[in-house]
Order: structure tokens, then C-alpha cells, then sequence
């Protein structure tokens, strides 16, 4: 088989079996239009699915992105190619965190990781460490806000102290450790 | 009686108890039995997909399989818990090799994924299976005159192309009109919040937050009610941050949905959460006992 | 020794692939490349090898230990020999650094970690496929 | 006594022979099948050439069957029939072997592909040696015509024949013919008045004494077969006594109940219960609405009739039927218009000032209910900004995925028109712009000087939420400018929506009843979209117009003039030959059951009850097989497709792998097949 362009490995990532699900994209722009965080991205939806399908590797990773989709599939269900747009910035989220290609300064990575870590460890998640860990990859005045709102849920009764654990916590960490082949962590 | 798995999610645990008391309360008034999963975990939310799939599948899949060894449909308060479910299960039902590889992950946990349960978001079941008039029928204290902005948030209706009401759903005004209360339009009740972004990229999420708020108040809305931990939580703690960052001076209370039913079911206000709020749900008082 | 072998590789990373398979080729064997786990798969079943080389993050998530668990289950793929080349301590390192591989996660022939040395690799190769054939002449 | 049969292989091009070895399996052929007399391979057989082989090796070679390996029989086999005939040979003594579609364009290993092919040649050797002489039944041709839908393009039909002096009787459902274009009020790129152009070809339909225009009517029923059809037609009541009415108007003046008309108006103006759709209606006789009449919901009233100077009005008249004898139909039913209420995120139906392309072309209609202005919903608001969202509809998975192909030009007719009546902005967002007709690039090239503003585009939404300064009031449409590669928020009082085109909500059933596919979404499904374009698989039956696909006015009158021309030319050849390919009951062997009656998809079976036996219909029988199969006494044989023909053909295909089935090819060696 040739050799795959930038456009077929994320076509791979999406599993397309079904052949590249990005090449039926007519560029008309709804789902940039939809989106509520394209003013903050650094391009457009749209222009990010031409860019890979341009095999714009480089200036496509770089990109902020598909770190700004809020998940909200409001372009999926309205794309007219019926492309799962969502599921094409996971799919490059993926790409990055596996190649470690992603835009430096960026809070969404570490955050993903702190999240997994998290769950991972407990098998459920905690937001005190959440928000803390991720927190100091960011500026003073972030944090102390969080902070600031944190103080007040505590005393409102709505930030736990102590992280929650599931029961059968051995049993669910060799389960993730046949799905992710890692040796359990102790 | 109706009977279903119930699976909190880790937000309704502390952030979202308001929403965990008046569901147990509400459902209960109603003949909802609700079974809380024995030792559910967490459902990855929106960020595990992004690093592993096939592990997001799994977390949601014992959950599943756990309801399904109680043979009962299960039931997700939280949006991101009910999406990631709801389509585990579906993907999973579909895709035979998919659901062999991680009932070999589940085999860990003597679990098992068969495929015969339904997952049902908790507004669903209200609307659907308890049904408006079962509930009109038990209200004791109608919210007459309290103007609600029913909030949908983005994954009770999205990406599920098949439903009806994917860009013009009805069916949160439906439930606040039968108990009583005024749901007013506007127009943004369909859009992200940016819940999933507000702890990485705030100056984006802040900013949704302020156009959900704002187009809410302009229409009147006295009260927002949400249908999802996540979407209330950035919707009314985030609001003293919007008012810094945009000089603006919103001050607009945010209720689970579950609590409004609660109080027009006649239930007090302090066994639904009413209290724990950081913007004063101020116009509740006159319908609270 | 090589003359007349086929393999295949199953590795969603092009310039990996791009790399073994010239170290393979120029040691005569006949290679044939998949660059996602459905591919993967459907040449396994409809082809003859001798050898997988299979990486295991790919698609989803870990999608090649999915296939390598389906060949162990098929009666007719379950003696082809089994090389994992894999980075998947560095794809995921940052959730777990240092930690060491499942030793059993699946039943395979050999597992190599990524960047892997073009003399071992050949090494690994050919003494797999030979192991194999020995267990065919045994059996 | 063998017969001798010549076998012959089409190169077609390189499109079999680049990738089938044709030399080999002609050699093949010729040395390995039994009574093979002649094996040939040519670059073209359908040429003249490649079929004067055929027929000098009928007449010097004395073949008795022909076995041709070419293309699809549905391209050309009547082709190498003629050929045979040509020669003397009974046309179905000529059997084709598809070795194109299902060997060369399929299968990509040439080996492979070769080996197919010898397969395939073999099937049809072994089945034409068991091929039976058959003569096509002629039948006469009824010279009336039938046309189903009164829009331009039954219009254009029905004079076509009727000024050529055929019978056309000429159903429409509607109280008036006219169709869509009549709603309209310039037509593109020419601005030509619709109706100017429209109006006096309904009258002529109306006057032509060679046309029988049934309006308000339905077509019942339909059986028989091409050049004698039987139709049914339901005449709605229309309370009004055609005979009497003299189409004064006196009636609608006076009735006191107004009506939202849903129909012509679209909504957008009132109708009495007693009306016309429209003051230039042909026939001019007002019809009453029963829904909504006083006398018919409440018992009292009468105004029109106590009003007619002609005492047409008849309360009492009930639906009738008529009976038609004719020879050919023609179907052109036209288009539904998308119901964009389905793209909630418009706000069509919640935003008031967003309109359908059809509300706008009614706005536009100097006699519709603005009477020529365009104004927002109050009726009186001039807009100042205008936005016309293209592909509503259209090009879109969601909903459909074809292209409408007349929004471009209606949008740049709309925006000539906002921009000639009123002083407004005017914006189009599309997505490509396609003008590829005569004088329609031209159109968009005057639109262009004229200032309408284009963005590149598929608008995500439409809202009234105004979020920055100068949205309030307005509506505010959010698109990415795709060129530019920004978000536009553009703030305007109207917007427009070019809504698709759609089939008849009820066009699968309309097939149904004539017999004829759809696709699909439910386009009529013609018998070649490049070759026989108005033609349908069933014989006698034509399309023309929207019912077959979405096309403009232009394209419309083309086809509704085509489908006249072709019916013109069974009706001045007078007969027409029916396929003797037919299934036929074998009375001794028949029970009666009966099983085979109702499953028939044509009606073409019937029960003999003196005889107790069933009978095939040879004229209505389509030979698709269904009784034969069907039959639990085996008394039903499908003439050219016997169970001794169709299992030679198998025997043949499978000559390598049956032993002793005559053929004396080795057997080959071959991988077997993955499963």
C-alpha cells in the first residue's frame, strides 16, 4: 500500500475503513459558522478540514483548534457531508497527544492528562485536584479566581475534601490495564 | 412502579449535590424508583476520548454492565454522562468485535456487556416515561408566574442526528409549563456553554457563558434551569468572573431543573439543594416551603 | 532465509513504516504494509504471511491488541508469528512514566519497543519465522 | 441435428479487450465448445462493420445461433437482433454474454478476467442452442393521448400533439392548469413576464378542440399496456356546473367567507371558499372549498348560488367518473417545494421575516398579495437589507443531496428584483454558483455590475439574538465568508430561503399506479438519462419535466415537447410490437390455485373460472418470472428463460467444475476463493 499522505492518517484515526470521510467536505463553511469558539481559534473548522486534506501537516497541528472545540456537535449535525467534525478534532487531539505535536502553552493537553491520571487512579474524578494541577500551567489571576470560587463552594458544601474512590478499585485497574497494555499501577 | 439504574456521575457527588438530592426526591414523589449503580466510576467525560476511545468505551461499560445484571435501563442526570453512555451502548451494540474486545476488559470486574439496556437521560424519563400529565397531576405547588430560560445545553439532544428535536426541542418548556411555571424563549437555549472549556480556554468559555446569560435576561428569564451539573456549575459560579472580565453585572440565578419540580411537587426547599447556590435563587422564596 | 518470505506490517505511522520497511526489504523480504487496524485485518484474512510486525496504538486507541487477540482466537491465524514494535510507553508516557508493559496483555511471539535496531529487528525476524516453521515441522 | 453457432467478441475499445485476453478466449471458444462453427473477435461489434460479420456468417456459414460477448444486453442486444433478423435468423436465436459490466469493468486481475469471460461464453453457448423461435405480438396503437399535471410542461405536451392533430385529454388536480410557473413573476436570465409567456398557451389548451382538459380531476386507475391503456379518472365535485358557469365572478365577489390560501398563495394571501387560484385561470370556473364554505359546515349561506346570474352553482353534484381508452400516457406531476420549517436553525415559521423562494416569487407577482411590493410580514416595511440563502434543502446529506439546479438563477432573479422595486442591500451565500445555461452566466455577470454582494458560504443560522451594536430588530445571519476565511454576522430585515426542489410527497404511489420506477428519492426514473431521457421502462408510458428531476422552464418545455414526439411517433406508426418474451400457463398442469393471480405485478393473470384453470394476459405479461416461480405445479413456462435454458446457462458457466456437461475444456486449475 503507498505510503499514507497526513490526510489518511487522520482518516485512519477515525477508523474509515469506509474511506476518508473528509474527502466528501465541500468547504461550505457551517460548521465554522456554527461553531461558538471560532472566533477564538486560530482557523476556521472548514479551513482546518482543506488543510488536512491538503496534507498541511505541520501548520494543521500547530494550530489551536481542535483544542478550542468545545464538543458541542452542533457542526456535526448540521454539516450537510454529514462529516463528524467533533469526532475529526478528537481524532487530531489524538494525533498530537500520541506524537506529542501539539501547539506549546496550551492548557487543554495537560488538562486531558491530569483527567485521565485522575480517573485512572480513583475511578472517578476529583476536581479540587483537577483544578489545581492544571491551574499552574496558567496565569496567577486564573488562579486565584478558582481558588476564590472554590473557597466558596467549599463552604457551601459543594467541593469535596477527600477524593472519592470506587470500591472494587484492583478489579477496575486491571481492567483498564487489558485495554491500555500497562502493567497495573500499584 | 418504574424502576431504573441510576448512575450519578462524579459531578452530582459534591458540585452538582443539589442536583443528586432533588433527583432522589423528585423521582421519589413520582414513583421513580432509582437504583443507584453499586460501585459505578467515571464515564471519561469529554476529555478521555481524546486519548483512548477504546478506554472511554470500557469506563462506560462496566457502568452498563452493571445495570444491565439488574436488567434495568440506565439513567444519567449529567449531559456528558448520558452521551458518552448512550453511545457506548449504541457503538457497542453496533460493532460485535468492538464489544467482544472490551468484555475482555470487563471480564476483570466479572462483568459483562450484552446489549439489552436503554440509557435514558433523566429528563427523558420525566418527560416520557412518568409523562407531563402524571406530573401536572401532582403538582401541589404550581410556579405560577416564575419566568424560567429552560437551558438544554448541547449533549441531551447532540450528536444524536436521529432525534426529532436535535435544533428546536420542546420538551424542557413542556415540563416547566406542567408545573406551572413560564418558560420563555430565547433563542440561544440550544447552545454551548463551554462547560468543557472553561478550564482550558476560559477566556473562550467566559465568553459563551456571558452571550448565554445575556440573551437569557434579555428575554426576561428570572431564572435559568439546566439540565446538566456541568452547564450549571459554568453558568452560575463562572458568572462573578464574566461580570469582571466584561464589566457586566449578571446576577442570574441557576437551578436544576429537578429542583424547580420539587418545589412545585410541594417538597421543602432545603431537601432539594435550594440553599447551596452562589447566586441567591432569590425567586424561588415565594414558592418554597 | 529470507527468499520468499511475506510479511506484513499493521502501523498506522508512515515514516516508522517507511524506515523498517526498507531495513526488511533490502534483506529480500517481500513486505506489504497496512496503515490502520481495518486494513490490517482484511489483508490478514484474505493473504498468506509468514510475519506480522504490529503496532498496537492505533485508531481508537490500543486497536493491535484487539487484532492480536483476534489471530490467537482464528485457528487459522493463530500460529503466524507475532512481532509487536510498539511505542506505546512513549505515546502514553506522560500518563505513565516509567512504567513497565503488561507482561500478558497478549499472547505474542516477541515485543520490541520503538526506535528499534535494524540488525535486531532482522534478528528477531527470521528467528520468529524459523521458530515457527520448526513448531510446523514438529507438529 | 446440432446447431452451428457463431460466437462473437467485442474488443469495445480497450474497455474489455485491456483487460480480457479477447484473442485467447475467441481461440478458446472456437476449439472448445461444442458446435461452435464460428469464433470471432472484432473492435467493435456494434459498429456496421461488427455486425455485417455476424450476418455474412449467418448467410455463408449457415448458423443457426449467435452467442455475442460484448456489452450489457440492455445496450445493444436489440442491435445483434436486428443483426440476426438482418440475415434471416429469428432475433431471439441471439443470445449476449456480458463481458464488460460484469467481467472487464469488475474484475481487475486479467487473468481472472479472462477465465470469466470463457465462463460467461460458455453459459451462453449451452443456453442458446435451447433458444426457441419467438414472434413478437403486434398491437395497434390508440391515437389518444393522456397527460397527467396542467404545469408548462403537460401544457407544452398536450399542444405539441394536439396541434399535430392527435386526442390529448389532459388531467390536472388543481381547479385551474398553469402549475408552479404561473405563481411566478419574471422568469430568468430573460425577466420575461411569466405569465405574458404562460397565459396565452392556457388558453390555447383551453380552446383547442383537439384537447379535453379535465381539471380538478385524479387519475383513478390505470391498466392494459402501450397502445391501449385503460384509464379511470375522478372528477372531484366542484359544486359548480361547467355548462352553466360562464366565469363572471360574480360568485367569489359575493361569497362572505375568506380563507388563507395554502395553495397558490402559499399562505401569504386569502382566498374565498368559492373560487379561481388565480383571475387568469383556465378553465375561468370557480370551484367550492367544502372545508371551509359556511353551507357545507353549517347548512346556511348559499350567497354564490343566490348570486349566479346562470344558476351554475350545484350543491348536490357528487365526484363522477370517466372511463378513458388511450394509447400512450404522459406523466408530468411536477415538484413539491421543501418544507424548510425542516431546518429548524432558518427560523422559517418562527422568524416572520423569513421567506420561501415561492413565498417571494408570490411577493414579487404584481397581482399577488402585495400586489407587486416587497415588503416584510407587516405589509407595509420596506426592507433595507436583504439575504438570500442558496442550497435550503438541497446539497445537503441531511436532507437531500442533489442540487435543485434553479435556485442560483431564481436567487439572482430575486436579488435583480429587491434590487429594481426597493433600495435594499442585497447579499447572496452560497456555496458554488451554477449558471450553466444559455445566457445564465451572462445574468449573473449583469448581477455582479448591478452591486448584489456574494459571499461563499452555507449560512449555519439565522437568529434573532442580537448580541453587538446594530443587530437589534434585525435578523442576524451567521455564515463563514469561506474566501476570506472569517465569520460574518450579517444583521438584515429579510432573509430568503432557495428552497429545494422535491419530488410529490406522493410520487412513489403515482409510479406505483403506472407502473414505473422512481429513484431513490422519487424522481421518476427515465429509461436512459443520456439516451431516452422521457422514455420509462414500461413501454407506452413517458415522462417530462420536474417529475423526472428538478430543471428549469427552459428544460421543462424541452422535455414536455420531447415526450410529445416520441408518443406522436407510436401514434403515426400505428402498431407496436410487444416482446414475445411471456410466460404462458400449461392448462393440463394447472390446479387452479390461484397463487400465481394476485402476486402477478402487472395484472396480467386471470382466472378462467368455466375452465377452472388461470390465463396469462400475453399483452400485459412483462416475462418477470414471478408465476413461473411461483407456480407449486411447475404448469407456468417463461418463455426464453425455461428451466432446460437457465440451467444449460449454469451447466455452462460452471464448465470447469462440471464433468461430462459436453464442453471439452480442461479443467483449470484455480486458487480457491477466501472466503
Amino acid at each position: 500500500m503507498a505510503k499514507p499522505s497526513f490526510s489518511d492518517e487522520i482518516a485512519n484515526l477515525l477508523h474509515a475503513g469506509h474511506g476518508n470521510p473528509l474527502r466528501t467536505c465541500i468547504q461550505c463553511g457551517t460548521c465554522s459558522g456554527t461553531c461558538p469558539v471560532v472566533e477564538y481559534m486560530d482557523h476556521t473548522p472548514r479551513r482546518i478540514i482543506g488543510m488536512i486534506r491538503a496534507n498541511l501537516k505541520d501548520e494543521v497541528l500547530a494550530s489551536n483548534t481542535y483544542w478550542y472545540c468545545a464538543s458541542c456537535y452542533h457542526c456535526t449535525v448540521r454539516c450537510p457531508a454529514q462529516i463528524d467534525i467533533a469526532e475529526t478534532m478528537y481524532a487530531l487531539k489524538r494525533y498530537s497527544i500520541w506524537k506529542h505535536v501539539h501547539q506549546e502553552g496550551l492548557v487543554g493537553p495537560v488538562f486531558s492528562e491530569t483527567f485521565v491520571k485522575t480517573i485512572l487512579r480513583s475511578g472517578r474524578s476529583f476536581e479540587p485536584i483537577l483544578a489545581t494541577s492544571y491551574l499552574f500551567s496558567s496565569g496567577a489571576r486564573e488562579l486565584i479566581q478558582e481558588a476564590f470560587m472554590g473557597t466558596k463552594m467549599m463552604l457551601k458544601g459543594r467541593m469535596p475534601v477527600l477524593p472519592p474512590r470506587i470500591k472494587r478499585l484492583d478489579n477496575f485497574k486491571r481492567m483498564v490495564s487489558r485495554v491500555i497494555p500497562l502493567e497495573a499501577d500499584s | 412502579m418504574k424502576e431504573f439504574a441510576y448512575f450519578p456521575g462524579c459531578s452530582l457527588e459534591k458540585v452538582g449535590l443539589s442536583y443528586h438530592l432533588s433527583t432522589v426526591e423528585t423521582t421519589r414523589k413520582l414513583g421513580v424508583d432509582l437504583k443507584e449503580l453499586e460501585d459505578w466510576n467515571c464515564c471519561g467525560a469529554t476529555t478521555y476520548f481524546h486519548v483512548d476511545e477504546l478506554l472511554a468505551y470500557t469506563l462506560c461499560a462496566r457502568n452498563l454492565a452493571m445495570a444491565e445484571k439488574d436488567n434495568l435501563d440506565l439513567v444519567a442526570p449529567c449531559s456528558a454522562c448520558y452521551k458518552n453512555s448512550y453511545f457506548t451502548n449504541k457503538h457497542l451494540k453496533e460493532d460485535p468485535d468492538l464489544a467482544e474486545h472490551i468484555n475482555y476488559a470487563l471480564e476483570e470486574d466479572n462483568l459483562n456487556f450484552s446489549g439489552q439496556i436503554e440509557v435514558k437521560h433523566l429528563i427523558e424519563v420525566f418527560v416520557h416515561d412518568v409523562g407531563l400529565e402524571e406530573i401536572r397531576n401532582n403538582v401541589s405547588m404550581p410556579l405560577e408566574g416564575l419566568r424560567v430560560a429552560p437551558y438544554y445545553g448541547c449533549q441531551i439532544l447532540r450528536p444524536r442526528k436521529d432525534h426529532e428535536d436535535v435544533e428546536q426541542a420542546e420538551f424542557f418548556e413542556d415540563l416547566l409549563s406542567a408545573i406551572g411555571a413560564e418558560p420563555i424563549p430565547y433563542p440561544l437555549k440550544l447552545k454551548c456553554c463551554g462547560g468543557s472549556l472553561i478550564l482550558s480556554s476560559r477566556e473562550a468559555a467566559l465568553s459563551m457563558v456571558r452571550n448565554l446569560l445575556q440573551n437569557a435576561e434579555d428575554n426576561g428569564a428570572e431564572v435559568i434551569a439546566t439540565a446538566c451539573p456541568m452547564c450549571q456549575v459554568n453558568l452560575e459560579c463562572y458568572q462573578q468572573q464574566v461580570n469582571q472580565e466584561f464589566g457586566t453585572r449578571f446576577s442570574v440565578p441557576v437551578v436544576y431543573f429537578t429542583q424547580l419540580m420539587g418545589l412545585a411537587l410541594g417538597i421543602p426547599a432545603k431537601k432539594l439543594g435550594i440553599g447551596k447556590e452562589i447566586v441567591a435563587a432569590t425567586p424561588l422564596a415565594p414558592y418554597a416551603r | 532465509m529470507s527468499k520468499g518470505k511475506r510479511l506484513l506490517i499493521i502501523d498506522d505511522d508512515p515514516d516508522f513504516v517507511e524506515g523498517i520497511l526498507s531495513i526488511l526489504e533490502t534483506a529480500g523480504y517481500e513486505v506489504e504494509t497496512a496503515y490502520n487496524p481495518k486494513d490490517g485485518f482484511d489483508a490478514l484474512e484474505s493473504k498468506q504471511y509468514d510475519l506480522l510486525l504490529l503496532d498496537i496504538m492505533m485508531g481508537r486507541g490500543a486497536e493491535g491488541v484487539m487484532i492480536a487477540r483476534k489471530m490467537r482466537k482464528d485457528p487459522k491465524l493463530r500460529e503466524m508469528p507475532v512481532l509487536i514494535i510498539t511505542g506505546i510507553r512513549e505515546q502514553i508516557a506522560y500518563l505513565f512514566p516509567g512504567q513497565p508493559m503488561h507482561p500478558h496483555f497478549v499472547e505474542v511471539d516477541e515485543l520490541v519497543e520503538k526506535p528499534v535496531e535494524p540488525d535486531f529487528l532482522l534478528e528477531r525476524v527470521s528467528a520468529l519465522i524459523k521458530a515457527a516453521e520448526d513448531r510446523k515441522a514438529k507438529g | 441435428m446440432s446447431e452451428k453457432v457463431g460466437v462473437y467478441i467485442c474488443h469495445c475499445g480497450t474497455n474489455i479487450a485491456g483487460v480480457v485476453d479477447v484473442e485467447e478466449v475467441a481461440k478458446w471458444a472456437g476449439e472448445n465448445l461444442e458446435d461452435v462453427a464460428v469464433s470471432r473477435e472484432y473492435k467493435f461489434m456494434c459498429s456496421s462493420l461488427g455486425q455485417e460479420l455476424i450476418e455474412d456468417d449467418i448467410k455463408n456459414e449457415g448458423l443457426t445461433r449467435v452467442v455475442v460477448a460484448a456489452c450489457s444486453p440492455h445496450l445493444h442486444e436489440k442491435t445483434f437482433r436486428r443483426a440476426c433478423s438482418n440475415a434471416g435468423l429469428n432475433p431471439y436465436l441471439c443470445q449476449m454474454a456480458s463481458i464488460r459490466e460484469q467481467v472487464s469493468w469488475v474484475v481487475e486481475d486479467n487473468e481472472a478476467a479472462t477465465e470469466k469471460a470463457k465462463a460467461m461464453i460458455a453459459g451462453a453457448v449451452n443456453r442458446v442452442k435451447l433458444h426457441e423461435e419467438l414472434e413478437p405480438n403486434l398491437v395497434p396503437v390508440n391515437p389518444n393521448t393522456l397527460v397527467v399535471g396542467g404545469g408548462i410542461a403537460g401544457i407544452q405536451a398536450s399542444l405539441e400533439l394536439a396541434d399535430a392533430g392527435y386526442p390529448v385529454y389532459l388531467v390536472e388536480r388543481e381547479p385551474s392548469i398553469g402549475g408552479h410557473m404561473a405563481q411566478f413573476d419574471k422568469t430568468f436570465p430573460t425577466l420575461d413576464c411569466a405569465a405574458c409567456i404562460l397565459t396565452p398557451k392556457m388558453s390555447d389548451v383551453g380552446a383547442h378542440p383537439n384537447i379535453n382538459m379535465l381539471t380538478y380531476c385524479e387519475v383513478e386507475e390505470v391498466s392494459g399496456y402501450v397502445g391501449s391503456f385503460n384509464v379511470r379518472i375522478k372528477k372531484k365535485a366542484k359544486y359548480v356546473d361547467e355548462e352553466k358557469c360562464t366565469g363572471c365572478g360574480i360568485c367569489i365577489e359575493k361569497c362572505p367567507k375568506k380563507v388563507l390560501d395554502n395553495v397558490f398563495e402559499v399562505g401569504m394571501g386569502y382566498r374565498k371558499s368559492i373560487d379561481r387560484p388565480f383571475p387568469q385561470a383556465v378553465p375561468n370556473i370557480p370551484v367550492i372549498d367544502t372545508e371551509s364554505c359556511t353551507y357545507f359546515q353549517r347548512g346556511k349561506c348559499k350567497a354564490c348560488e343566490i348570486f349566479c346570474p346562470t344558476g351554475a352553482i350545484d350543491f348536490e353534484q357528487q365526484d363522477s367518473y370517466l372511463d378513458l381508452d388511450v394509447g400512450n400516457i404522459i406523466l408530468t406531476t411536477g415538484y413539491d417545494l421543501f418544507d424548510c420549517k425542516a431546518m429548524p436553525q432558518y427560523g422559517y415559521g418562527r422568524l416572520a421575516n423569513v421567506f420561501t423562494s415561492l413565498e417571494f416569487e408570490r411577493m414579487c407577482n404584481a397581482s399577488g398579495p402585495t400586489e407587486g411590493k416587497i415588503v416584510l410580514r407587516d405589509g407595509v416595511t420596506e426592507p433595507k437589507s436583504v439575504v438570500i440563502i442558496h442550497c435550503v434543502g438541497s446539497r445537503d446529506e441531511n436532507h437531500n443531496p442533489y442540487c435543485s439546479a434553479i435556485c442560483c438563477m431564481s436567487a439572482l432573479k430575486f436579488g435583480h428584483l429587491v434590487m429594481e422595486k426597493t433600495d435594499a442591500e442585497v447579499t447572496s451565500c452560497y456555496i458554488d454558483i451554477r449558471t450553466t445555461q444559455k445566457g445564465y452566466e451572462e445574468f449573473y455577470n449583469r448581477l455582479l455590475e448591478e452591486g448584489m454582494n456574494f459571499i461563499r458560504g452555507k449560512v449555519a443560522e439565522v437568529t434573532d439574538a442580537a448580541r453587538l451594536p446594530g443587530e437589534e430588530d434585525k435578523l442576524i445571519v451567521q455564515v463563514e465568508d469561506t474566501l476570506l476565511g472569517i465569520q460574518r454576522r450579517i444583521p438584515v430585515d429579510m432573509v430568503i430561503l432557495m428552497a429545494a426542489l422535491e419530488p410529490r410527497a406522493d410520487a412513489k404511489d403515482v409510479g406505483l399506479q403506472f407502473g414505473i420506477s422512481c429513484s431513490m428519492e422519487g424522481w421518476f426514473t427515465e429509461r436512459h438519462p443520456k439516451l431516452d431521457p422521457v422514455a420509462t421502462m414500461t413501454d407506452g408510458i413517458f415522462i417530462a419535466g420536474a417529475a423526472q428531476g428538478p430543471k428549469d422552464i427552459p428544460a421543462t418545455i424541452s422535455q414536455g415537447a420531447a415526450a410529445a414526439a416520441r408518443v406522436q411517433g407510436m401514434i403515426s406508426v400505428g402498431e407496436v410490437s410487444i416482446e414475445p418474451v411471456v410466460a404462458t400457463i400449461h392448462e393440463e398442469n394447472c390446479s387452479g390455485c390461484r397463487i400465481c393471480n394476485t402476486l402477478c405485478p402487472f395484472n396480467a393473470i386471470e382466472y378462467l373460472e368455466d375452465k377452472e384453470v388461470s390465463y396469462i394476459n400475453a399483452a400485459l405479461c412483462k416475462g418477470c418470472g414471478t408465476c413461473v416461480a411461483a407456480c407449486p405445479a411447475q404448469a407456468i413456462t417463461g418463455a426464453h428463460y425455461s428451466n432446460e435454458q437457465i440451467f444449460a446457462e449454469i451447466e455452462g458457466l460452471l464448465y470447469d467444475v462440471i464433468s461430462g456437461n459436453g464442453a471439452k475444456a480442461p479443467r483449470v486449475e484455480r486458487e480457491p476463493v477466501p472466503a
